[in-house]
């Protein structure tokens, strides 16, 4: 409730946290992150459009709020948890000083108190100066070179699309999987897991089906295997 | 003299000098090029004149004083208004203030990827990279241009440069950010069209 | 101050200036011009000063003091005559297979900020414009003289003409910036306070 943040002006994922925790009026903590952290959630669900190149990032830090709220839900994260709250917060914190910072910084800019240089070279009666050395076929070879530093700007964007899974899918994923066995290992649903990304997704889906009472998840030793069981079949 | 030199060479070369290059064409050393430029920073540097030396890093440059820039901008129908976008700003402000700074910083401070940001920026001429700018070593800094948008003659004159800079928990986080990064080198590439070299297209 | 703003006017303008466009532009009286003027020569026209006014007739103007003309002139030389650096070639290159091609979009492939090097290659006589320099349609393609120094009789018979000059890189890199400056308002920043008065020919 009361998250009434207007969409689309949010420069990134800490940007789009520091509004939710303002916008409630509350101060940088521990409590107010998971405090916000349904809506911060929400806030991605509800905006697909969100480029995928900038979601991974969005997802990154849904996971580290997971983590933080989900102390409630699962209290065997205790020790894990602490750090990364520190963390978060701490670098909020530093977000926010230098927002603070880029808006003295335009208010700066909005003075106008520009500075001019004079661009004119002095005339100087120089004709022609050919690089000596230069040749077609070395001009050939740096523009190669050009063209292979434009390979990764032009490409991988493609390839970002077709590797972010969205959250609602791994969702759908694991209760299937649940669905034909009683419990499942967390390890099985990573099993074909391509990145990074597709396992925080994973993981936070995980956090978002415990929290929706659907299953139960339970971990017999510290960074052990989590086994994930559906609600009913649980003891 | 020393300082007569440096002074005719910075009005005529028009475009940032570094220091390197002055105590070559003065066949001067490092040292007495610096000492030359701080005696005549003091003399340029103070109310009631109208040029000011400006400094970045290594680097220096002659141009007219904040105080004079509606004459000037009218003078030269000049039609600037600097106006910037958001995330422009923002980045700008942290490459300011921390620079000169990695792309990893960078992104640890804003928490998204700033590949796009960066070359924006670095195609407008208000950032430049000191070494190619798709090597993960590479650092950022502001350039002389805009110094000269911000009406400052050096980017300490920016408010609570220094405690932005060498703000205590900025340097631990920043640390942590890089310590995590050296141990899992593959975890900065996921989502970022530009940082990579060809040969390392994540799969 | 009025002496500052002569000295700020002086400087930016790099030409001679009279009394009366001085005493206009800084809404003076040219008997307050003129007396700001002695103030400025008695500071600038001493020895040891690498900047000197000169005074000819009703009008002044900035220049180098003779003691260091020597230097001056081999410190030009070697700007315009010198090795071309590494970016200096690349650029070369882009407008040779790429020509006629616009600023905006040498630094889309170049993803960096061509100014200062675009204005070295014109006065090298390497490259031409077609229109005013700093007009954002002008293109710009290699010049005739570069061409024979090549050893071609025209661009096409640069290696691999056809196939780099169209590179599919080169030619989504170039729709990249088309479909941004469709989707955002272009931001003023591009302007950087040197763009230019039309007095201001660098060529």
């Amino acid at each position: 409730m009361g998250y009434a943040v207007k969409l689309d002006q949010f420069e990134g994922p800490l940007d789009l946290l520091l509004e939710l925790i303002e916008s409630e009026k509350l101060d940088i903590s521990t409590v107010s992150l998971a405090h916000v952290t349904d809506g911060y959630l929400r806030y991605v669900h509800e905006h697909p459009e969100i480029p995928p190149e900038e979601l991974a990032d969005f997802l990154v830090i849904a996971s580290r709020l997971l983590f933080i709220k989900s102390r409630i839900l699962l209290p065997f994260l205790q020790g894990i948890a602490e750090a990364e709250e520190g963390d978060l917060e701490s670098q909020l914190r530093i977000y926010k000083e230098y927002l603070d910072a880029s808006k003295v910084v335009e208010a700066l800019i909005g003075k106008r108190r520009f500075l001019f240089v004079h661009e004119k070279l002095p005339h100087v009666d120089i004709g022609f100066a050919p690089p000596k050395k230069l040749t077609s076929s070395m001009m050939a070879e740096l523009l190669r070179g050009v063209i292979a530093r434009l390979e990764p700007l032009v490409k991988v964007p493609r390839a970002v699309v077709e590797k972010t899974v969205s959250i609602h899918e791994k969702i759908r994923q694991i209760q299937s999987l649940i669905a034909t066995a009683t419990s499942v290992r967390f390890s099985s649903v990573l099993a074909d897991a391509q990145s990074r990304t597709e396992v925080i997704v994973s993981f936070l889906a995980l956090l978002e089906l415990v929290k929706q009472r659907t299953v139960t998840v339970s971990q017999d030793a510290m960074w052990g295997d989590i086994v994930i069981a559906q609600v009913e079949a649980a003891a | 003299m020393l300082s007569s030199k440096i002074e005719s060479l910075l009005f005529v070369a028009a475009r940032p000098m570094s220091m390197k290059r002055l105590a070559e064409a003065c066949g001067a050393s490092k040292e007495e090029v610096s000492a030359a430029l701080d005696e005549i920073m003091a003399a340029y540097n103070v109310d009631g004149r109208g040029i000011r030396v400006l400094h970045n890093g290594s680097e220096v440059q002659l141009s007219t004083s904040p105080d004079n820039a509606r004459l000037v901008q009218d003078f030269l129908k000049d039609e600037t208004t600097g106006e910037l976008t958001k995330p422009s700003l923002e980045t700008l402000t942290i490459i300011a203030y921390r620079g000169p700074v990695s792309k990893a910083e960078l992104e640890q401070i804003r928490g998204v990827n700033c590949s796009l940001i960066l070359r924006n920026l670095l195609m407008r001429g208000l950032v430049e990279a000191q070494g190619e700018p798709y090597d993960p070593q590479t650092t950022f800094r502001v350039t002389m241009d805009f110094l000269r948008f911000l009406g400052v003659a050096g980017v300490e004159e920016l408010p609570e440069y220094d405690k932005l800079r060498s703000h205590e928990n900025v340097v631990r986080v920043l640390e942590m950010a890089v310590n995590k990064a050296e141990n899992a080198p593959a975890e900065a590439g996921e989502a970022s069209p530009t940082e990579e070299a060809p040969s390392q297209d994540p799969a």
